[in-house]
């Protein structure tokens, strides 16, 4: 049957279906130019109106062997006619340019039953037998699977315009996708000629008559036609991923040092970073280590304005005794930790929230320090914003904790109005006023006029020692009691400014779930799904962790039952072993648990996977089924 | 870097400073102690150099030796074990201006903080590094250094410790881009003033090794060095430094070297006796890291907004209509 | 009056006080051997029978400078006609070679009214005139304090005997003690011999004649005397300070390889180590820094017998990553952690219980490791021998709590008998029977047996990265997950085998407190003394935090009001800033909060001091009296 | 150090083994990659001195060439960044009958790792350390190392790298106690076995450099040097290594060195081009730290409990009557 669809004769006029959302892939061997094609279509379709979410598929290895399983590189894109806040379940139609990279997929599980596949026909004939043959096994067992397999010549139709078909693919690719989306194929030459611009003319022609070839085979030989319809944006929109979002938010908020050390998945950031720093007066420093990155960003900010050091799991736990002596002295640092998967080296290409309690308790003896969490790419911006205000304001370290979910994916959101409110005031250099003190903290507050290299009359010595309010070390216990306590009380200054934040749905009900991070948008979702049904459900996002804000606790009181929903480790309670008596939470559900004696469940994932909204749904109908236990 | 840096290059105050200025606190370290000689000379510096407290910086990491800042009336930073050069390269890129000075032990710098050593010589900043090498851990109560001489009983090598001591001179002129390089002994004030100061001038990273007497742990252990001027060999050259009339008359011993010379440099850096003291390599062509790095672009909010704005434009959906759409 | 205490006239029979127990401090300029007289009337009391508690008086510094208050060095003896478990409250008599010294000791408030002072009188007349003033003033304010001065001419008695008073006061102090506290003078003598054992005999002449002087002399001018009855020992006992003991457990627990960096106050159990191992065929590698320390002893584990690495907290946040591999490739590692004041450097010679968050929860990604606590000095010798055994079957990472107040504290406790069973079992290096997988874990446990170099056909390679049970780097979501389970659950495995801990007091009541390390005695005396007055309070000591044992829970709800006691930092209520939604509790607190829902309450302190019955006392009264929430 | 140890020493198979004995899984490195180069020669290295596989250790930090234990059939250790010499260390403290090989990278071992790897030749423990330096960070997807030429383009250093590159022979040969330092090119398969040999059979720890290609993120680095066998200088000896008469005949370019003269090594070791392949310094009369350290005491029960008993008497207190009290 799949062989109709390939029709032969000319094309008549073509029932065109409208959809609500579709959530299409792409993938290649890396090198073939799918990722390429994937963020093209995902520009087109968020310039058409769409609410888009790309989601970057990466293979681990950096040059994987041809047409292997692991190797499958590529992307997925979520459009649809409504803002889409995550990278959704299944996919509707996935484009495969060899069977390998698909069947990747397939097990894993990727797929919608009845999904649509758009499968490189070439390898049905290829001169090794073996190929040949795994090719038409791979088809046959798809076809059993139930999915609509369609076997497309694209080598052979790419081979009528260009000598090497691997380079040009993936445009014929991005022109029989429009067509089938009824993208305008105008946009389709204007990505083009953006992608490839600083090429020359004839390789933006070349692709062009790529990109058109597809487009024509598609209308031509496809008797399908889908239209998610769209509005297009009234403001101006920006696309990015969260990365690339972040390091423009470092260079927003006036920070001028940024010291690293590489380390997936949050290399990339700084990557961009140093592309773009310079130009305004910053600059990104690739230390010998993470200790010496985060010592470098802690005496940059010492002597001058609050720095950034960026890094991810393993990184930050090389931090935690630098971090320890920026809290302990008070002087004002930023740390990114762009989570993955652990513990140890774990799962480096992999989203994962594993690090949030290594990031509240982690450095040794108490110290406080403030953490936040992005939940999606627009927020990555204004944190970083944020965050430098609170370090500065405080005089301490502020951890903010992303993920690789969030590194790669892209959506398009209103492109920030720059504001000078934004910028590190310069530093002060002005004579420091006779009798003054280095600690002279505010007993209600805890807070302190920082002293910088430069102010005259400000001379101290600061110390990682325990030390009194000239900054002298101190052997005394009171003096040791009032410095933990001047610390601690900041946290508290900063809690008391936070506002409680929105419930998402209405503010009682039976469930609600709180999360934290990248998950919001699959949370909310989630929530949304099961309110159409009638559920009862709400739920509830933290940005700020520590120190958490008030009124959680009334929040939690108006729901029957209350679950956190994270990307991190918990004790699953079907395992024999697991009791009430020794199950460990997920970080966030532990740590509300405390504060609130509330019984707050958890339902957690590890799959080095962005949490999809579908398991969301089922793990909160199983909360719901369940009797309350008090 | 920013625009406002600049008033700090405004001198503050016009009349010079004399030693009291750069004193505060009374040194805890025990009596007959190298690293009191160490402070002398430092606040010495200051004052001949004239240096403005506020814009003067000492930087440690942890050890007896890294107490230093606290008795300096300038600013200080009093680090972590291991991380005083880390730190160092931190303020230096973000406050060119301001003059800095690190102490550091041979513990803190040679065992922990060895990476951080050797790369401190390849930026090389403009920082004066100061290596109190007692060959012994003081603040610890006596554990065996890296400088430590094989055999040194310890209290975790009672027996006597296992391994030759490491040679820091060799190994740093073993680095690319070092650029200054020295040895002196804390018992001859005169010459640790004089390669503390040729190192202060000298523009980039310059790492001096200061044999410092731990009477508490080492007792006695320069004591053949000390009793026999013979046993110690001052380096000379017209164009760096050459040693006063009357440490000539103590030291005889001396020996014409060309800092600019690294395979000389090398050579005197393996002897341990009789110890080489001088400068034994420098090179003042090694560009500074600080330098290399620093942004020509003048940090001002205008040039932050055009900076974003720009990025920004490259990821934009323009709305319809919009001329840039 | 205090003149005619010290009589001219030859000595009547005098009337001897009998007294329950005393503490005693004996305090001088460091050198001057406060410390050997010290542990010496220490010694001496346990010989005749009495309960026992040393702590060292520490300075700061390496060589303070004479005469100086931060440079008081000596001991502070608590002895006693019953056990005794802490060092207790006030000093009831002390010894002090200069008044300088004395004045740290009164500021801190560590005398009791009316505490008796024997005071070094040699300054009086001292050449110095500001000298001689400083003590007359001090001598005056302390008696203004209603302090008991007796201004005793050690100098003078002593220059009678030899030429040089500074190295032999120390002993001619012993003698006047020993008179004292009517203890044998012969067992004096015994003493002196022991101590100065390996030196000559003239050497042990003239100090067992500077003890008999003493004696003489007080016999003769002091006309009060007393006694604290005692029952001699029926078993032999041993005295040591627990960082003898813990080195002692390491050798008898069968480790091999102690790997550490010194850093106070963990390094002296290395120092005691380094003198004993080798006689057993033990080591102890001084690493170039603690990442290189914790990484030489899981080395030495994977392909052998469980090691061990010690360290305090700065040195503990450094080994975080390296801790992360051990639980992930799962290698058995015993790490000691003999805490100290922190944050960051903080005050390296003081007790502190700060490290238990970051010694559950440091490391990025999900750890699972398992955490046990010190209560004793026999404690840190039993404590190694389990951990080594835990680490070893469990193949995973035990992090042994200590602190530095254990490190110094000495007192006598039954002298281990040795059994074999204690130690490691020689290593396997039996043939891998053909088909076993490196992580071959039982799924209801996730235990699994552990592959060693030199096993023929067991080879692998063993990975920080996720893998399946090969050991095969795992990129999908199903390995992930099911290593994290399995490591995990070996927690609740564990678990399963541990017991409720016995309730110190009655089983149900008004106030249960609970605590965990070094302030048991502390927490217990407390709970003795409020029981004598007829309070309904009991404690609860817990030595396994991570895992914790089941029954907790039950426990606490027998008693109306649950509160912790911690040396770590806890916002002060009283703060004006501070509330129940954002107030940090002390550690255990916050984990009893979490796993049971309990209102867990907290009393902390970070005095740098180890805590006092009588504090713990003061803070259960204030609890009492509060009335309960619900 | 254990009784039971010496069961190792029994071999449990008597045939010898072939290449195929020592490989497994699909190596997973970029096509033309040095790294196979070097997997190569071990596995050959292990046939040709017929290791036990059970008794063979290969271990790693992290990076595309510390994947290299993977795809040996031996035990195989693969550790944290930066850690590999440390954790092998402790391996060999407490198993010196295994035969340990590390695999490290130019960041792995200079940048992270260069306090281990300065500590580890003091150590001087008999292990094979290879530093596959392809002067790059690969795994990370290209970001300059502490080897990469000065005007390297990358990630971190998009106008070029700024410092010029860290010569790890120069720093190794500043640092007692070293013992073996070699330097070879993946290209030359045949002196990269012949001198990874010589290091094994070296007792004390053996650091070869491997340039080693990058086709994917230095593609054509090494091609000025692979097209022009004159800008290879291979070192000879007759008491050490000679090349053979086929590699003569490409590469005529050859040096007479003494590996045992250590300034002539020094002078060497400093040459960038033509790149000197080959021992540059052999010293086979430095201690290992494993022997030194070694406990002479036959470690049993027995003995624990004497040792234990020993020590608990010093503090103990016997009951009343005991004829010890
Ligand atoms: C991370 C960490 N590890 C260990 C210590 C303990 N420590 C303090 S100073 C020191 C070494 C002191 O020796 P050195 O650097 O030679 O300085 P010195 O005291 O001899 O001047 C050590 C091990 C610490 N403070 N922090
Ligand atoms: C603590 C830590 N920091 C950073 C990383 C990320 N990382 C993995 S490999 C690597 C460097 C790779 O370069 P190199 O050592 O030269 O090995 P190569 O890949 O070139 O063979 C880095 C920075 C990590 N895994 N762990
Ligand atoms: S211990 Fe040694 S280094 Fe430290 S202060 Fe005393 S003499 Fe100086
Ligand atoms: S990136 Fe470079 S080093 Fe890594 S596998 Fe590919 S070629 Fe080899
Ligand atoms: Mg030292
Ligand atoms: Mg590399």
């Amino acid at each position: 049957m799949t062989d109709q669809l390939v029709r032969e004769a000319p094309a008549p006029p073509k029932r065109v279906t409208r959809l609500a959302e579709q959530i299409v892939e792409i993938v290649s061997d890396s090198g073939e130019g799918a990722q390429r094609c994937g963020q093209s279509f995902g520009a087109i379709a968020a310039r058409s109106g769409n609410g888009v979410w790309t989601v970057e598929i990466i293979p681990a290895e950096i040059q994987p062997p041809a047409r292997s399983v692991a190797g499958a590189s590529g992307n997925r894109i979520r459009f649809a006619s409504h803002p889409v806040t995550n990278g959704g379940d299944d996919v509707d139609l996935v484009v495969a340019f060899n069977e390998q990279v698909l069947i990747g997929r397939v097990e894993s599980g990727e797929l919608k039953p009845g999904c649509t596949i758009l499968l490189e026909s070439m390898w049905r004939d290829d001169r090794d037998p073996l190929i040949a043959k795994s090719y038409a096994d791979a088809v046959a067992s798809f076809k059993e699977k139930g999915f609509r397999v369609l076997e497309i010549p694209m080598n052979k139709e790419c081979l009528k315009l260009v000598p090497d078909p691997r380079r040009g693919k993936n445009m014929f690719v991005l022109g029989i996708l429009l067509s089938i989306y009824s993208f305008d194929l105008e946009l389709g030459r204007e990505q083009v000629a953006r992608t490839f611009g600083k090429k020359d003319q004839k390789i933006i022609q070349t692709n062009v008559t790529l990109l058109e070839a597809g487009y024509a085979w598609a209308e031509e030989h496809l008797d399908f036609k889908y239209e998610i319809p769209a509005v297009k944006a009234t403001e101006a929109m920006a696309v990015m991923n969260g990365n690339t979002a972040l390091a423009l938010g470092v260079l927003a908020s006036g920070m001028e040092i940024c010291a690293m050390y590489p380390i997936t998945p949050a290399t990339s950031a700084s990557h961009y970073l140093s592309e773009v720093f310079e130009r305004v007066g910053g600059i990104v420093h690739q230390a010998e280590d993470e200790i010496a990155a985060c010592a470098f960003a802690i005496g940059a900010s010492y002597a001058g304005k609050c720095a950034v050091t960026i890094t991810s799991g393993p990184g930050y736990s090389l931090k935690q005794e630098g971090i320890g002596l920026a809290v302990m002295a008070e002087i004002p640092l930023v740390v990114v930790n762009v989570q993955r998967g652990g513990p140890s080296t774990g799962q480096p290409t992999k989203p994962e929230q594993g690090d949030l309690l290594a990031a509240m308790f982690g450095s040794h003896g108490d110290a406080p320090k403030v953490v936040m969490a992005t939940s999606g790419i627009e927020d990555c911006f204004y944190t970083m914003i944020t965050a430098r205000k609170i370090a500065e304001t405080f005089n301490t370290v502020v951890v903010v904790l992303s993920d690789a979910s969030l590194a790669t994916a892209q959506q398009p959101f209103p492109r920030p109005k720059f504001s000078e409110e934004w910028l590190a005031p310069p530093i002060d250099q002005s004579e420091i006023p006779a009798g003054a003190k280095p600690y002279d903290w505010d007993p209600a507050t805890g807070l302190v006029r920082r002293f910088i290299p430069g102010q005259p009359g400000g001379m101290h010595t600061v110390t990682g020692l325990a030390h009194d309010r000239l900054s002298h070390v101190a052997y005394d216990g009171a003096s040791n009691e009032e410095g933990l306590r001047m610390r601690s009380l900041k946290l508290a200054a900063l809690q008391r400014t936070l506002v409680t934040p929105p419930v998402y749905g209405a503010p009682e009900g039976e469930l609600l779930v709180v999360g934290w991070g990248s998950t919001k948008g699959a949370i909310e979702e989630a929530v949304d799904r099961l309110r159409a049904e009638g559920q009862r459900v709400s739920s509830l996002h933290l940005q700020f962790i520590q120190p958490m804000p008030s009124g959680i606790g009334d929040i939690m009181k108006r729901f029957a039952k209350v679950m956190t929903v994270e990307s991190n480790w918990s004790d699953r309670t079907d395992d024999a072993l697991i009791d009430d008596e020794n199950r460990r939470y997920s970080a966030l559900a532990m740590l509300l648990r405390s504060r609130y004696l509330v019984d707050v469940d958890c339902w957690s994932e590890v799959r080095g996977r962005p949490i999809r909204p579908a398991s969301v749904v089922s793990a909160m109908r199983r909360k719901l089924q369940e009797e309350v236990k008090r | 870097m920013t625009l406002e840096l600049t008033q700090c290059l405004i001198r503050t105050s016009e009349e010079p400073h004399d030693i009291a200025d750069y004193q505060t606190g009374v040194p805890r370290w025990c009596v007959g102690c190298g690293d009191n000689a160490i402070l002398t000379a430092m606040q010495r510096l200051c004052r001949d150099n004239d240096l403005a407290p506020e814009r003067t910086l000492f930087m440690s990491g942890i050890g007896c030796s890294s107490r230093l800042p606290h008795y300096m009336n300038t600013y200080g930073f009093h680090g972590t074990h291991g991380r005083a050069l880390p730190f160092a390269e931190g303020v230096k890129m973000s406050r060119p201006d301001l003059d800095v000075f690190v102490s550091t032990g041979d513990g803190d710098c040679l065992s922990i903080g060895a990476a951080h050593w050797i790369h401190a010589l390849r930026y090389n900043m403009d920082l004066t590094v100061i290596l109190h090498d007692n060959r012994i851990y003081g603040l610890t109560k006596k554990q065996a250094s890296p400088t430590s001489p094989i055999g040194t009983k310890s209290n975790t090598t009672p027996k006597g410790s296992y391994l030759d001591a490491l040679n820091p001179l060799t190994v740093s002129l073993g680095v690319s881009n070092v650029s200054f390089v020295a040895q002196v002994v804390d018992w001859i004030p005169e010459v640790v003033y004089q390669v503390i100061s040729a190192g202060y001038k000298h523009k980039g990273l310059s790492f001096i090794r200061v044999l410092q007497r731990c009477p508490e742990f080492m007792p006695g252990y320069f004591d053949p060095w000390m009793s026999d001027p013979q046993k110690t060999q001052l380096l000379r050259h017209p164009a760096f430094i050459t040693p006063s009339a009357e440490i000539s008359r103590t030291y005889r011993n001396q020996l014409e070297h060309d800092p600019r010379d690294l395979d000389a440099a090398r050579r005197i850096a393996s002897i341990e006796d009789p110890i080489p003291v001088g400068i034994l390599y420098q090179n003042d062509d090694v560009p500074c890291y600080e330098d290399t790095r620093h942004a020509s672009e003048v940090r001002t909010p205008a040039q932050i907004r055009r900076g974003l704005e720009g990025e920004l434009d490259k990821f934009t959906i323009w709305p319809e209509g919009d001329a840039r759409a």
